[in-house]
């Protein structure tokens, strides 16, 4: 009886001489929202799990922090035809198992990606979709590979540095298992160690080539080991940045701003993101079948009110689906915020008593959805939000043309390439993927076809500014606005600066 | 014989959601040295918590309001916590009715027995290891003299592992381990078998003797109290209501209540005979008026009997508490 | 027949004094006074409620309590996220958590005393059965429980009711099957059988009453639990939907803030502290009151 | 319990971690320490490798969450050991403890607790099951990769395998749990025999 109390007396004071434990001075410790899914480049859709393989894995190109597209692993690329590309890749680059890379395993990596059943054991890569019309890839030297499309895709090198290179020896040996769990890439960092759900800790590749010529300081990184710390709620993030236990965190959410600026030894950072927020209105629904109805619903949301009040003024308000940094966003006829104006269309519409809707979202942007609601609820438009499961709204609004049963979705969808091409044709496009509003609209459809294959970029950039025109017309959505992402950042942390394609790149982060 | 404990006017009151009970009602009373006395009475009518009070062990919401209780010269109702506490186990112990629930059942007999040793005892060696052997060897000493076979082993059984009567012996070691001058056994027997009850109460006796110590016999039976006891003390309601000794008040009682209880005990002289109980019950202690409390029961009563009736001599080293004890003699 | 006579110990007499003996429990009194305040805030919250629990106004998100800087008395206890009146939405949060609380209760209860009444009296299979199922229920913990429930089920506030009850009535069956197995065996049981009673009168007529109050008394303590159960279901984004206003999923909204605007969970955890706190002083009171294996 | 335990473990984290900077915000273990995973308990595997600084450190990233998920657990053994301390100090064999003059210390806590803690060893045992059910508030604000979190993720995914399996080793969990506690209970208790 008497031993165990003793026996946790000793541990404790044992425990008081090394209690304060300081974090090495070369760590650099990254406080982030969620783990990998996987180590393994060609077999995830999430912006995290490509945040932590970009530190481990380069890709033939990338991007620099004004989202300029520059070779990294590739020396440099050649439009060959409207549909061939070259790429010569740089000399000299080492797999982290000291193994050269060479142009079969650029190879290699795009097909295994490209393929049906390109994994091996008849898997697909669920990135398929995001390499478009590749329709072979080729080596035609020892350092040169030749990408060759079915059809002229002129935002092949805007997808590219979404793609990491892997080793097809390792691959091959490891297995898709093992590529999942280990990592063997050409990246500035290579993994030490993954404590799952924990942390990732990443220590510096001695043998790094240096990176994208076109970002400097090219060489090996500068801190030792990088560190991806797991803290999913946010508050603890914040907190683990204040207690200077962390150096970088992500999301940090934006009505912290103010005490992470107050706080000495802090600062923010922002970014325009890439991810843009609307609402879809069902078009098959039993109101918002009518235009008039819909665009009730957009003149009853001011949306300025919430980036301001809510979003702290760190968002920028859209009028159609691109950000304004995307390829061929321009300047479109706004929707001016008059709820009696709003009113009255209602009531044209045959509704003068209002109606009763409900607005589905997740519970992440229950606060966004509540407020939009009551400005909705304040035009007439009464509106009950119901925050439902990702899986549960995914099979309830992305039906891919599929009968649908909500009447307003609260969503958004991402635009990592800052091309129209991966979200304007997922969202518009009859029964695509992404195409909640069930909008059809067959000139459309025509248009940017011939868009996606426009190799002139100021043809491209007005067929897509009349595109949105058209669908401006309709309203299938309301658009609301691309979000800033926003980081909390030591000012011990240097040469960093986040990305608006959400990678946090650290090779040339230093620590003082 | 010199007088080991003296009592006098002791009073213990119950605050209870009824109202405040007198459960010990100026009791006064004596135990010299080496000296049975026997206590009698129905549940209820005060004798544990006599004992209780001397021992110091009366629980909120009781508690001692008067009187002193002299034992061994000093008033234990005057000393600090810490002397009674040195002087119960060691000068006077105490057994309880019911040995399975007064012997810790999570604890072995040879602890329970050690533990009064290591409280007590000043005469245990110094050495750890040697303080270990003399305490066992005391234990397996008390163990025999209570009569237990292969005390070594029993020394590492728990209480339930015995039988009533072994318990009860167990119960009675432990009471004796440090050689008390006074033992005050509650019911000793009510718990046990005819047949094991004679076993445990001639081994009181016998200890007694052999020990020279007082013995408290508190017990509902006369029959006991006729064979092993000096002097007796009869309660009623919270209090005495006759005492002398024993042959002659079992003899010849001069109380009602004593002689109602000496007739209502089947004995084999008086086979035939029908057994008289005792009418009615005893009255509730709440608020009683200060009168004979017997009254009510009383085959004898009469008006004059409503009031306080105080203890009288009735005969050489007698008492009784009844106006009409002459009467009660015929 | 006089079985009323038979059946019934001197309840009544009983009962005054149990009755007497809680309300000389001060502490106890204090509480109950505490969860009668709460019902009865819940029951008139549109009486009470100085404002209307889901108006939004984004000029006041997050304004402080009243007496900081920047408080405003006509919003006591501030504002939330989107500057709603955070003392009005407790208010009218009482209702679903009491509402959630009492109804889980009322049908566990119920489907508690039928089981552990028929496993008790029964005895065999039935017995046998029930306990098993008890058994399993018991080893699952209680929250993945009824997460998945919900999860299947989507959200409601029916569902939530359901979802919590699947699980609640092990307990009082536990209880009612011990007290039965007690019960049935003594004499005025045995007597109502001897005259020819059937089963059903038996547990419906002589033995649930004796059995009812230490029922009454588990399921008053299980309700503070229940509640809690609901505020993390609500936490978890299972609970009610919104605007509606729960305590326990103001508390998960107000989670965010805590570092900048403390206010927003910390009242509606209070308000949970409070009335989970009253309900089990309160039923520790009736316990030792009513319970006689309690009472001195 | 898990509500209040988001409330109080944040509150932990502010004042231990942020404030005082003692104590780590989240995770298990810092970064410095290599520790072999033999049993995948750090604690017990920082011993084997006769680590004692990552011992320590593990002990510290311990200390906020274990009393964040444990004082709710705290208040409720506190009330049943008092209950039964009631019980306890009733019966007859405390009242012949005293009566054998022992010291007080050693009547409460050799005679009166050892008896007392019975039920108080199977509320634990109970209790500490609803504790593996209800820990994932705890696990998200301490940042622990825990199965509390992953079941929930997974009802939420619609992974019915992985719930399973939690669900099952949840319940061998509560049955091992039970047996310890049977195990207690022949200490404490020796009437029962296993």
């Amino acid at each position: 009886m008497t031993a165990l109390p003793r026996l946790l007396m000793a541990t404790a004071l044992a425990a008081l001489p090394i209690l304060p434990a300081p974090v090495a001075a070369e760590d650099l410790i990254v406080g982030f929202t969620l783990d990998a899914d996987t180590l393994d480049p060609a077999n995830h859709r999430k912006r995290e799990t490509e945040t932590v393989i970009r530190n481990m894995y380069d890709g033939l190109l990338t991007r620099d922090a004004d989202m300029l597209v520059v070779p990294e692993i590739a020396e440099s690329m050649t439009q060959v035809s409207a549909t061939e590309y070259d790429f010569k890749l740089r000399p000299g680059i080492r797999f982290h198992d000291g193994t050269e890379m060479t142009a079969e395993d650029v190879k290699f990596t795009l097909d295994r990606v490209v393929l049906d059943g390109g994994m091996g054991d008849g898997v697909t890569s669920p990135r398929q979709g995001l390499m478009g019309p590749i329709a072979s890839v080729e080596v035609t030297a020892p350092d040169t590979v030749r990408i060759t499309l079915k059809e002229p895709w002129p935002i092949l090198p805007a997808m590219l540095p979404n793609q990491q290179i892997v080793s097809k020896a390792w691959v091959e040996k490891t297995g898709n298992d093992g590529v999942a769990t280990a990592e063997n890439g050409t990246g500035p960092f290579k993994l030490a160690e993954w404590r799952k759900g924990d942390a990732l800790i990443l220590e510096r590749f001695e043998d790094y080539y240096g990176g994208a010529a076109d970002i400097p300081p090219v060489g090996k990184a500068c801190v030792d080991r990088v560190i991806f710390k797991i803290i999913p709620e946010s508050a603890s993030r914040v907190a683990a940045l204040l207690a200077g236990e962390v150096h970088i965190i992500n999301e940090l959410p934006a009505f912290s701003i103010g005490q992470v600026e107050s706080n000495e030894g802090t600062q923010v950072m922002t970014v325009n993101g890439t991810r843009s927020f609307f609402i879809a209105m069902n078009l098959e629904g039993e109101y918002f079948d009518d235009l008039k109805v819909r665009q009730a619903a957009a003149m009853a949301i001011d949306k300025q009110l919430i980036i301001d009040k809510i979003l702290e003024g760190t968002a920028s308000p859209i009028d159609g689906i691109l950000s304004p940094d995307a390829f061929g966003a321009s300047a479109l006829p706004k929707v001016a915020h008059d709820p009696e104006k709003a009113m009255a269309l209602l009531a044209e519409a045959g509704y003068p008593d209002g109606i009763d809707v409900t607005l589905d979202t997740e519970g992440a942007f229950k606060d966004t959805a509540e407020a939009l609601a009551s400005m909705l609820t304040k035009a007439g438009i009464r509106t009950t939000v119901v925050v439902g499961e990702s899986a549960q709204l995914t099979d309830k609004w992305r039906t891919k043309g599929g009968a649908k049963s909500g009447d307003m979705y609260f969503s958004s969808w991402g635009n990592g390439s800052l091309d129209p091409f991966d979200i304007f044709t997922p969202t518009h496009k009859t029964n695509d993927r992404g195409n909640s509003a069930g909008y059809a609209n067959p000139r459309l459809t025509r248009c940017w076809t011939a868009a996606a294959v426009e190799l002139d970029v100021e043809k491209r950039r007005a067929m897509y500014r009349e595109a949105e025109l058209m669908i401006n017309a309709d309203q299938p959505y309301v658009y609301l606005w691309v979000p800033q992402d926003i980081y909390g950042v030591s000012k011990k942390v240097t040469g960093w600066q986040p990305s608006a394609d959400s990678r946090i790149n650290l090779h040339d982060a230093c620590l003082n | 014989m010199t007088v080991l404990l003296e009592v006098s006017s002791l009073r213990t009151e119950f605050a209870t959601r009824a109202g405040l009970v007198r459960a010990v009602d100026g009791v006064s009373l004596r135990v010299s040295r080496g000296e049975c006395l026997g206590v009698v009475g129905e549940s209820g009518s005060g004798k544990s918590v006599t004992f209780a009070s001397v021992m110091g062990l009366v629980r909120p919401p009781g508690k001692v309001t008067g009187g002193t209780i002299f034992f061994d010269g000093r008033d234990l109702r005057d000393i600090a916590p810490e002397e009674m506490r040195a002087i119960r186990g060691r000068d006077i112990a105490m057994t309880m009715q019911d040995a399975l629930t007064a012997l810790n059942p999570a604890l072995t007999v040879g602890e329970q027995l050690g533990e009064v040793l290591v409280a007590h005892d000043e005469t245990l060696p110094a050495g750890r290891a040697a303080r270990r052997a003399a305490i066992r060897d005391k234990s397996v000493e008390m163990l025999g003299l209570v009569g237990i076979p292969a005390p070594e082993t029993r020394l590492r059984q728990y209480p339930h592992e015995f039988s009533g009567g072994m318990r009860q012996r167990i119960m009675i070691a432990i009471a004796l381990a440090c050689r008390p001058q006074l033992l005050i056994a509650d019911e000793p027997t009510t718990a046990l078998d005819v047949t094991i009850q004679a076993q445990v109460l001639e081994l009181i006796t016998d200890i007694r003797a052999r020990l020279g110590m007082a013995v408290v016999l508190i017990t509902h039976d006369l029959g006991v109290v006729a064979e092993h006891c000096d002097r007796v003390m009869v309660m009623y309601a919270g209090q005495v209501v006759e005492e002398g000794p024993t042959d002659q008040v079992i003899g010849a009682p001069r109380h009602p209540y004593t002689r109602g209880l000496l007739a209502s005990i089947p004995r084999p002289s008086l086979r035939g005979q029908p057994i008289r109980p005792i009418m009615g019950q005893v009255p509730d202690l709440v608020g009683l008026p200060a009168q004979c409390r017997f009254h009510s029961r009383c085959p004898l009563a009469l008006p004059s009997c409503l009031v306080e009736v105080p203890m009288m001599a009735a005969g050489p080293g007698r008492r009784a508490r009844c106006l009409r004890l002459e009467e009660v003699a015929a | 027949m006089s079985d009323a006579a038979l059946s019934l110990p001197p309840a009544d007499s009983l009962f005054r004094r149990n009755l007497r003996d809680f309300r000389r429990n001060r502490l106890a009194m204090a509480s109950l006074v505490v969860v009668l305040v709460f019902v009865v805030m819940a029951v008139a919250a549109p009486l009470i409620a100085p404002q209307d629990p889901n108006e939004t106004d984004l000029f006041r998100r997050l304004q402080p309590p009243g007496w900081m800087a920047g408080g405003d008395w006509a919003f006591p206890f501030g504002c939330d996220a989107l500057g709603r009146d955070i003392l009005s939405r407790i208010i009218y949060g009482a209702r679903i958590s009491i509402f959630i609380g009492l109804a889980v209760i009322v049908l566990a209860t119920g489907v508690g005393i039928a089981a552990g009444l028929a496993a008790g009296y029964f005895r065999g299979w039935v017995d046998v059965v029930i306990s098993r199922i008890v058994d399993i229920l018991l080893g699952f913990p209680y929250l993945i429980f009824a997460i998945g429930l919900m999860a299947m089920m989507g959200p409601g506030l029916l569902n939530i009711v359901l979802a919590l009850a699947y699980k609640e009535w092990v307990i009082p069956c536990r209880v009612v099957r011990g007290e039965t197995l007690a019960v049935r065996e003594l004499e005025y049981v045995e007597a109502a059988r001897a005259l020819g009673a059937g089963p059903r009168h038996i547990m419906g007529r002589e033995i649930l009453p004796n059995i009812l109050s230490p029922v009454i008394v588990v399921s008053t303590i299980r309700m503070a639990h229940v509640i809690i159960l609901e505020a993390s279901l609500s936490f978890l984004g299972l609970g009610v939907q919104p605007p509606t206003a729960s305590w326990g999923s103001m508390v998960s909204d107000g989670r965010a803030f805590i570092l900048e605007a403390w206010w927003v969970s910390t009242f509606p955890g209070l308000a949970i502290l409070l009335l989970v706190l009253a309900i089990n002083v309160a039923s520790q009171g009736l316990r030792d009151a009513f319970d006689p294996r309690f009472s001195e | 319990m898990s509500l209040p335990g988001f409330w109080f473990g944040i509150l932990l984290i502010m004042l231990f971690a942020v404030h005082l900077q003692i104590l780590p915000v989240s995770g298990r273990i810092g970064y410095d320490n290599e520790v072999a995973a033999i049993t995948g308990f750090l604690l017990i595997d920082t011993l084997l490798a006769g680590d004692i600084a990552a011992f320590g450190d593990t002990l510290r990233h311990l200390i906020l969450p274990a009393i964040t998920l444990g004082l709710p657990m705290t208040a409720i053994l506190m009330r049943v050991t008092r209950t039964s301390m009631l019980e306890v100090l009733r019966q007859d064999y405390v009242t012949f403890a005293e009566a054998k003059g022992l010291p007080r210390r050693r009547v409460l806590f050799r005679h009166a607790l050892k008896n007392a803690l019975i039920p108080t060893v199977s509320v634990a045992a109970i209790e500490t099951g609803s504790l593996l059910g209800g820990n994932m508030i705890v696990e998200t604000v301490f940042g622990w990769p825990g199965l509390g979190r992953l079941v929930v993720e997974s009802i939420f995914l619609r992974n019915y395998p992985l719930v399973q399996a939690a669900v099952l080793l949840y319940a061998v969990t509560y049955v091992l749990l039970n047996f310890v506690a049977d195990i207690l209970y022949t200490v404490l208790n020796p009437r029962v025999k296993l």
